[in-house]
């Protein structure tokens, strides 16, 4: 027994002394480097300019060859699988959501509304992060299904959703009172045109319609000489934008209450871990992958950087954007790729074993 | 030969372009002119939402001239109302002297 | 110390820069900017032809201050006669107060 | 006999059949699947967005990409060779416009100078649609002389030019009636500066400079390195664009007579089988092989999209762009490449048998 | 209803747009818009040491809005002073009308 | 003796004849081709545009390829070797700017400020002539140290606010007869700002952070798989630039005295040769290799295009940018790598013989 439990013990140092070597390894990863690069030069006041169009083709080309990959592995046969896991990504983005509303929302020196636009940033997905944990995967060697990755917008799209929704009845309560004449006014909250944003928005369009074309066309010699080897390149760029915006962004984070700071930074690993949770089972029941339970987890961590904030901003318009996105931009995102990526990787060996 | 007419500009946030285009449609305009602009007001205190890093034109400056003042008025005062209180943004008028004037009246 | 002054502006396809460009160095104007601008007028009946998905500003918006009116007058009036029966495009004067009027008077 | 006419038609079914297979697979080709998929994002009000400094980044590399390699085999030996398929070419841009100007610009409802401006355009090239048939072509092993695509400009430039000079004979002829002023004032149409702007265009600008560089200096490591690997990607970026604006154009195009219409899409057909017939005599004369063929027969078919529209905008400035631009783009364009290029593919290989 | 309020607006090069919205701050004003612009001007002896091909927008055109005109005068003079002896830029002053002259106030 | 004499005659000869041979090729190597086919293009007046936000990044994944690269390498066993080149690229960088201002800048009709600057523009780097070099060796087969081409800020910074500090002491003499208030006021010329300003600007940061992430982190799979591919082709477009922007900037030239032109045409050979010279030394002393003493030389023959300028601009503001922005870009940088490639790249053969 004593033997036993002493063991446990030096497992479990192992196992940290391996997470913290992984967590390292994982500073000096390019995607996780070019982050903090991009982070360093803001600090430092300097003028480097990846300029708008430039950015804007990145998210195309990363989005579009996230999609085509998933769209091309996709068959009749997958669909089966896909299922539990389908369910589960949005079981966790609206419970995500829900978690958000009753804690960061309800904080003192938090406005509901804020408070609930930030849970549904947290709930929904970044398509970076996911792409970071993608390569970081390919690195490691640990396989994943090629649909994993499209799980994407089963997550994304029920989290704003839902926090569209709960946004406008917390302000619909409190309507009379403060008078939000506006949200006030179309009462019943359509669901359809916030879907139908949501999917027009840029990024879901290139991951979709890469799906489509996946999936319908023959895509693979342009996947392969394309798609593919650039993939991991543009991902160093649009890192070190994100690494620079994080800063820009964190003036601010400072002017809104501190609660935000405090939800950004443990948000992303407890809705990992939720999520991580869930994957398993789904590889008891279904035999979803080690690989894919790690994405799972990270989409959960990630916060939306491209599409949730201008959704959000249109449909919650008497939300301050400088909380949402401050929060995501400036602590979310960076702890999700720095902490939670590595993290539920080494759960992901610790649990899974050789794989 | 020039007539005068009223020059309403709008400078306010990317995001708003359609919504503000099609108040401009609805009052009865019969054009107006957009360019990309950068800038600093009041709202400092919320930020765009929109990327800082990449973007150094996140805002719009939107330009309409009309023959009537009344259908100015009522454009600055829809969009004013309808997004100002949530939304960064300026609004202000110019009298100008317009060539063919028919251009700025609406048919009908 | 400031002095009044006539500004032109000029909203047209982008694909005038060059010729519009040489008419106003040929009325003697003293310098010109332009920049990037989208918008709808009346031409909704013609297509400029120019791509449409990428290039949101189509348009270019040109203005022309000049210390004379008569020059911004002759501007306007030959760019009118030569394009804007096959192309779009408006144009309006402005009065303003401009400093240091030599920058915006032809020499010699 | 009988038993002969079965065989006959037994083949054509084959043949038929084949084609349509064809024409399948074609569809799942990336290059049409982007148009397709363009379109498609198009009708669904989708916000993706190709940024207008990429397009014309994607323009150059594949214009110079088709000028390098093209130059790169042009060989004093080749001249010889070159000189049949030239001569056809420019034969084939006048008769496509001549075509249009006893047809189309003849037709009630169609101004006169609207229909030569469209007939000029169809005349004309697009440089994409003869990257995506290269591409074809590659994939399917037909061989083509690394020549051929630099037979574009012989094509594009006289069809442009006999065009603007139609346009103008018809307008001085109507001149007095209607005093359109500007145009009759320059009396005798001048060649030179039409040549002249037509090769400062961005589009055969980087084709020439291109196949200079090619020809004269060694470009190899570099084409190989990038311009060849990123072709076929950039086409697929560049198709996508190609499919939104087509979309975004049909309402134009539904503002003009309907025979804008008929013409856009019988046009392309019988163009590209006109180029066919003059290739298969180049191919019994001099040896023009198949694969030089079709691409003469998809330049014929093709109208320009990049180079053609400003130049017929600022020459023939009272034709109306919503017309040639809206017919060519909304209908030659996606024609062409869906229908043309399968086609002829198709003939060549009926034609000329195994290649 | 609208206010008169003084419109400053600065055209020059895209270097000096760091050091001359500190000027505009400092000066009190509320809020400025920038917009990218080229053009032309009596510069023609020197150059920007810009890229030229690449950049076709090599200018900023800064549009300043107050309600107090000796705020305007101020940043003209200010940066006419500093650097329109080597750099080019030009200033000029129109009159318009605002809504919500709150935003064009300074506080306090 | 009067046979030895013979035989050295012939040698010259020969390596003349290698010499001129190597000019011929080096004409055909596609940094050169592109460049002398911008210039064609702006002088047949080509409507060709490569867009500023590509131009943009093209210098950034140049830049950043630099330094990854020298960042790789740069090993505690490599300081030690470092230190004298180092020390001699600083060196080189002032003797350029000293030997300026007694040279150019006291021509008749050379302003003082004037002179001043173009020496600082000629003592500073151009990160695309030093790329075109890195290749050029390449193909040759020329080893270099990977970390010689991050010599390069040791030679620009220095270059650059030694031109800054002697041209506020030539007007500060000057001051109160010509009342350049402006300068005069700020008597001491405070170094650190301009230090600071040069590294913030997008070039220097670009290199840094790479050598920074080439150093601290495990770029590798992203520089072999994206940095280095695109190199090449990345150059090419950007060479294609530089050569439309030499012809468009002749025009400012032939507007100031023509000292600057035949400043422009001779500085970067002697400049060249003397960083060869010290080089040489170098190799000598520590082992320096052979194609690092020919990337020395030609950091020392180039002349900044992309920091230069705007640096001097801001901080020599009475400083005519017509005068050194021509001579560096429309003369100094063709003669730069035309002539000055080549021949340090002769002279390295003829110097350290089969390297
Ligand atoms: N005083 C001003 N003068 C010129 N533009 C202004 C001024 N104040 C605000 N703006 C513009 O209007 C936008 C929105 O202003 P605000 O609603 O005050 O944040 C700013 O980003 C500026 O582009
Ligand atoms: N009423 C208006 N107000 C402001 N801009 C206009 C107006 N009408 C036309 N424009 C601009 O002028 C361009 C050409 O107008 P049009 O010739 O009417 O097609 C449009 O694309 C707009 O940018
Ligand atoms: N007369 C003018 N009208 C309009 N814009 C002008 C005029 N003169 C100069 N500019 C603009 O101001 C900039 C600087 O002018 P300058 O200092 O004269 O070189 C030019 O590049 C133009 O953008
Ligand atoms: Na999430
Ligand atoms: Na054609
Ligand atoms: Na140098």
């Amino acid at each position: 027994m004593v033997d036993d439990l002493v063991t446990t013990r030096g497992d479990d140092v192992e196992a940290i002394l391996e997470f913290l070597t992984r967590l390292v390894a994982q500073f000096q990863s390019p995607a996780l480097a070019f982050l903090l690069g991009g982070m360093l030069l803001a600090a430092l006041g300097s003028r480097l300019e990846i300029p708008d169009a430039i950015y804007k083709f990145l998210v195309f080309m990363l989005l579009m060859r996230i999609g085509l990959k998933g769209g091309m592995q996709i068959s009749e046969a997958n669909l089966g699988e896909m299922l539990l896991p389908m369910l589960f990504a949005v079981l966790i983005g609206c419970s995500i959501v829900l978690l958000g509303r009753i804690t960061l929302a309800r904080l003192p020196g938090v406005r509901g509304e804020d408070g609930i636009a930030t849970a549904g940033l947290f709930g929904a997905v970044s398509g970076s992060t996911l792409a970071a944990a993608m390569v970081l995967l390919e690195v490691e060697g640990m396989e994943y299904e090629a649909w994993a990755p499209a799980l994407y917008p089963f997550m994304d799209i029920p989290a704003l959703i839902l926090a569209i929704v709960l946004a406008n009845l917390y302000l619909q309560r409190r309507a009379p009172a403060t008078g939000t004449r506006l949200l006030a006014e179309r009462q019943p909250v359509r669901l359809w045109p916030i879907v139908k944003d949501s999917l027009q928005g840029s990024a879901l369009s290139a991951l979709l319609l890469g799906l489509a074309l996946g999936l319908l066309t023959e895509p693979a010699s342009v996947y392969e000489d394309f798609y593919d080897p650039l993939f991991r390149g543009f991902l160093s760029v649009l890192m070190l934008v994100m690494g620079m915006e994080a800063y820009a962004r964190l003036e601010e984070l400072r002017r809104v209450a501190h609660w935000y700071a405090l939800y950004a930074a443990v948000g992303p690993l407890l809705h990992g871990l939720l999520a991580f949770a869930l994957g398993t089972i789904a590889h008891l029941v279904t035999g979803f992958s080690p690989g894919g339970v790690v994405l799972l987890a990270v989409m959960a961590a990630s916060s939306s950087d491209i599409s949730g904030p201008p959704t959000l901003r249109a449909a919650i318009p008497t939300a301050n954007p400088s909380a949402y996105v401050g929060a995501s931009t400036s602590v979310g995102t960076p702890v999700a790729i720095a902490i939670g990526i590595p993290l539920f990787l080494g759960l992901a060996e610790a649990v899974f074993g050789q794989f | 030969m020039t007539t005068k007419a009223t020059r309403l500009v709008i400078v306010t946030e990317k995001i708003l372009h359609k919504e503000i285009t099609r108040i401009i449609d609805a009052a009865g305009a019969t054009g107006y002119t957009v360019t990309a602009a950068g800038g600093k007001g009041s709202r400092n205190v919320r930020s765009s939402g929109q990327p800082l890093v990449a973007d150094s034109y996140p805002n719009i400056k939107i330009e309409v001239i009309t023959a009537d003042p009344a259908v100015a008025k009522q454009i600055a005062d829809d969009v004013a109302a309808r997004y100002f209180d949530n939304f960064s943004g300026i609004t202000w008028l110019d009298e100008i002297e317009v060539h063919r004037l028919h251009k700025f009246q609406r048919q009908g």
